[in-house]
């Protein structure tokens, strides 16, 4: 066990050691965008949560720190996002991208569903199923920073609407494939009084206005509404100091990330296997899609990003409501401590090599 | 004044906390104390609390009522522990009080 | 009661849109002031905090992270007005506009203390009466924004010092009006021990040396003594940033405005109106001195919202200790859900509306 | 070593919490262990904590003493809670320590 | 179902969470709830917390358990508490719980 | 006791008064480089924390928004040192700098002791002497200011780096001391049952992993490895906000160190005065071996300001665990309440002053 720590942190020493060290070669090596990417500072505080957390230190960013980032980025990220689609306005191509992306949320969680219901009960595929389907806003922004960072084009602000619009249906659809497959062996569950059992009232209120649903969507009217002179108000608040504040929040991921691999390594290799394939399987799919609606190659990664990704806040909180079966220790850790830093520092660098190949 | 009370506490995931409160106001309880963002171990294993997703976090609920109350409480928690888990006690306690309540 | 709230939460959608749509015609129309009042970003993430209130939504910027912005935007304005003075100097014009500063906050709950008195009890009028003499420190800086949006002129920093000012006497003519008044009947009172009972030293010490009072004048100081030069090293920090944090808070105070609003819907019409009527009175008074005294436009503005806005921090927080009678239900809503809403959206406008027909 | 004590427990409005210090000094209990915003609800309705006003947050104050401290915290607790509100109970408990105490 | 268990409760300075954590894992109770950054006067004198140093703060830890863990727990604490100071006492409690425990 | 506050209050107040005087003469008078040290915004909120605090103000920065100043202040210090020694390299005499750093951490610790022994038991000695042994990093950060407002030279990147070695070696000397010198005479102690006594693999892990020493050590190299790039992502977080954060951050400490001082006041003259005058003479070894090996005059300040500063955070969290014998509330407040405010007061611009006699 603590012989498995001090492997990690050597490991993630050398790893450090060693991107330095490339880093001076990087102009005759083709992989020089992936460096690229790890070299970026935010990834590389995720490094540094990692590291922290492997060496048990006492590095922590107390209560509620982190929700200060976390709100801070979706607030800014939903404002920028609305001012540049005021600039493109909502036209055709903007229509039919979010139809794609409310039609990938709603596919991955039910084929998802019957790979995991080969080696799970119903409750805890419907829930992981739930999970890939719906997005990770902080992987998102990743994937704009990586695109800023490598001086490619910007993707479009609609495609911060995607990212609203993926949020919720994989929820609704999760819960629905529960209800469909849920054996009614335990008739037992009748005990629990009425009041406190389910209600679709309460899982659609969970699932279209919590909170950071809410917050990025409602940025995103007033960055619409707002528009250009909206954004010289806000953008020293909103944009000079975003990646300051991505670093800090990665630098907390890093730190439980790495605490949650543990909860992971006693299920086999089903679960880890699931949560690096399947984003790229998604990511894949998701290329496609974008290639065939005609979007930029921005806009491909973004989508492609969104697709790959897989929630560990909204999601998880509904399905502790809505499916308290399920078990939030396979669920949360497979999408913060594996298929998160598997799309931070493999998947996006890919993704883009992939697009590159189909976009020439 | 002195009452005698009986004094129940309850610990439990903090996503409970709305559906314990719904009960407690349904069972009439004259009040009730709460203490957010508790940690521990129980069956479920640790839940040492998690900044990023707000999950593992327990809260605590005390609730100081008569003997009639303790046992609505006892029961009604009874039902619903099987499928949330975490933790019910009950004990007793004397209850200080003013001459007169205020209104 | 839940009809209620969508009803509230439907009313704000439509509005939001109707925003929107006037937009494009505020060009044609004569009200573009308060137009532009309501898309500044600011304010728009106020009514964002409000409809995430009304629909229930779990948005929440978690304790203590309120304090940080509110903390922030203290240090800001008070040392951004000390600068200001350091530059304009301290001059005979700037003692009379703090005169006038006081007598407003010493007259204001004498005269609003009788109107109350006709519907309530000592206790709680003479509360209402404190909380209505005293300012809003966000309302004044919601003030000074849209001047700034508006392209107006800037008002002078010792109107920070009239803030500042107009703190404390409010609370000190509260207390004396509730102890003149209150009636002797409660005997049994006396079997309080003495040394947990009343005491003037206590009021004054709360009135004056209460946070926010000390690091707003605290911070007027440290911007008077380090004039331009202390500027360049914070503004950055104190105005780059600033709208944004102001965002921040307005969306948290949005939330807790909206769920307050349930508290007074039962008391009647009488302290609804009171909380809509009492700040335009206190604005026209305070324009009236304003053109008496011979300020600007800008400071007029300035000077007649902090006679308009209500205090919902320093005097609830002195009135639960001196006058622990009063109901805490009845002024804080009043201030924080009626007055401050109806000062953001249509106060600050409004003010300025009459003041440009009695300047012309 | 074993001793039986009393445990004194207060819920009240956190403004309060400094009356409440001077008082517990001045009686001489040898400790006190307190808990700040604390929620709940009591005679005077919800109290969930309000981020921007710090108003409408209880703390929890909890005294180990003996039954002579315990009768006098409550004296002094009956006459001053009429004007405050919140909950004060007296409960028994052990008090585990080691042979000597710490200087 | 009912069962008379014990309640232990422990305050004691949040450096020594850990340990204390320790020792109850390895004594092997079912579970214990913690609140972190309690504060409280003692025979160290007050602990008012400190936001700049992290020092000076206590935590509060409550075990629920049988009568053998909690005779077990009052041992181990008298031997370090010489060494840590804090406060450790026992009660009576009656846990409530559903008709079969989750597994 | 209350007179003593009414006193330091006036005396701040008159403090105060007497440096917005002295501004004016301070180009005739030689004394100015303390007067523009003491003008400087950030130690302007330290004194108004201590004010506020010696009034007995409610003012509170409530945690944990402290330790999001103090975790920013770490990771933009190292960061901004990565990148500067990014682009000087490190080259010899970056490593004898580097080397003098660990040596002083190390010598300090000892002759201190044998003084402390004096007056105070073994585990006091050591603790206090560890204390004095390490480093405060917000004293470097306002020496590293100090430089930035007077216009001089900047230090180089490698003093970060200086400060991170700094932070661990006096832990581990100053334990090693009390393991040596502890008398045996409590043998009652074997009571304490193995597995919780003490353990050099705690220690060195207390000393090496903590998270503050982690924190800038990591962004010291992540600044290293992203370079000049990196800080064009980051400068507007890590320079921009930074002097603003900092004023923050020394609002607080003057409210703690305020707080802190009646903890020292009855332990007689041997602490307060052992807590000015060592600051001094480690200054003074610190600029003799600075001149020695050469340094500039910004890096001799800035490594006079190590030797001369004490830790308050690090070195009581490890004395806590590794030396329970010594008491906290005599070293925490002789680092905080008084070699803090002494070193930022009078301290750095007197080194300063030594220093530029020396190498003119
Ligand atoms: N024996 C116990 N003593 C004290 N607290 C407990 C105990 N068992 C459970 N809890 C608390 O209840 C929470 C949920 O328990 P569980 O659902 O059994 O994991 C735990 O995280 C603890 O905070
Ligand atoms: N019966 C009760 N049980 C537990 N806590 C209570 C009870 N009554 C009051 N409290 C606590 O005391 C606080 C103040 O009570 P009150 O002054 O009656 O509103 C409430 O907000 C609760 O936290
Ligand atoms: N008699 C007591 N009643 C309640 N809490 C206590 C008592 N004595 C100590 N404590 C708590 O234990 C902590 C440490 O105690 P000590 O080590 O004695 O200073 C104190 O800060 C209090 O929080
Ligand atoms: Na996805
Ligand atoms: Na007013
Ligand atoms: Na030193």
């Amino acid at each position: 066990m603590t012989k498995l720590y001090r492997c990690a942190a050597f490991f993630f020493g050398f790893f450090l050691f060693a991107i330095f060290k490339l880093r001076k070669w990087r102009m005759q090596v083709n992989v020089s965008i992936i460096i690229d990417n790890l070299l970026h500072p935010p990834v590389l505080f995720f490094f540094l949560g990692m590291i922290a957390s492997f060496c048990k230190s006492d590095l922590k960013i107390p209560d509620p720190l982190p929700k200060l980032f976390s709100l801070y980025l979706l607030l800014a990220i939903g404002f920028h996002g609305g001012v540049e689609l005021n600039k493109t306005g909502i036209n055709h191509a903007v229509i039919i991208t979010l139809g794609a992306a409310i039609l990938m949320a709603a596919l991955v969680p039910v084929y998802t569903f019957f790979i995991l219901k080969i080696k799970l009960d119903v409750a805890n595929a419907a829930a992981i199923a739930a999970t890939y389907g719906s997005i990770s806003a902080v992987t998102f922004i990743t994937a704009i920073t990586f695109l800023e960072t490598s001086g490619l084009a910007e993707s479009g602000g609609y495609m911060v609407a995607a990212l609203a619009l993926m949020e919720s249906p994989a929820i609704v659809i999760g819960i629905v494939l529960y209800k469909l497959f849920e054996k009614k062996e335990k008739k037992e569950g009748s005990l629990v009084p009425e009041p406190y059992g389910f209600s679709w009232g309460k899982v659609l209120h969970e699932a279209f206005l919590n909170g950071s649903v809410l917050l990025i969507t409602g940025s995103l009217v007033i960055g619409l509404v707002s528009g250009e002179k909206g954004w010289d108000t806000l953008s020293p608040f909103a944009k000079d100091i975003f990646k300051g504040m991505l670093s800090f929040f990665l630098l907390d991921m890093g730190l439980i990330a790495a605490k949650r691999i543990g909860d992971v390594k006693n299920t086999g290799l089903f679960l880890p296997a699931f949560g690096v394939v399947i984003p790229v399987i998604n990511a894949c799919i998701g290329i496609f899609i974008a290639r065939l609606i005609g979007l930029s190659q921005s806009d491909a990664l973004v989508f492609s990003v969104l697709c790959a990704s897989a929630s560990y806040i909204a999601v998880p909180a509904a399905m502790r409501l809505s499916v308290p079966e399920a078990n939030p220790s396979l669920y949360v850790p497979m999408a913060l401590a594996i298929t998160f830093p598997f799309n931070i520092i493999v998947g996006i660098p890919l993704y883009f090599y992939i697009i590159t190949l189909f976009w020439k | 004044m002195i009452k005698h009370r009986k004094k129940v506490e309850i610990v439990t995931d903090s996503v409970e906390i709305k559906t314990v409160i719904e009960l407690l106001d349904e069972i009439g309880v004259s009040g009730y104390t709460i203490i957010r963002d508790v940690i521990g171990k129980g069956g479920r294993g640790k839940r040492m609390g998690d900044e990023v997703t707000d999950l593992l976090k327990n809260s605590y609920i005390m609730v100081i009522c008569n003997d009639i109350e303790a046992h609505k409480i006892a029961e009604a928690i009874m039902s619903i522990k099987r499928k949330f888990g975490g933790i019910c006690i009950v004990s007793d306690a004397i209850v200080i009080s003013g001459h007169s309540p205020a209104p």
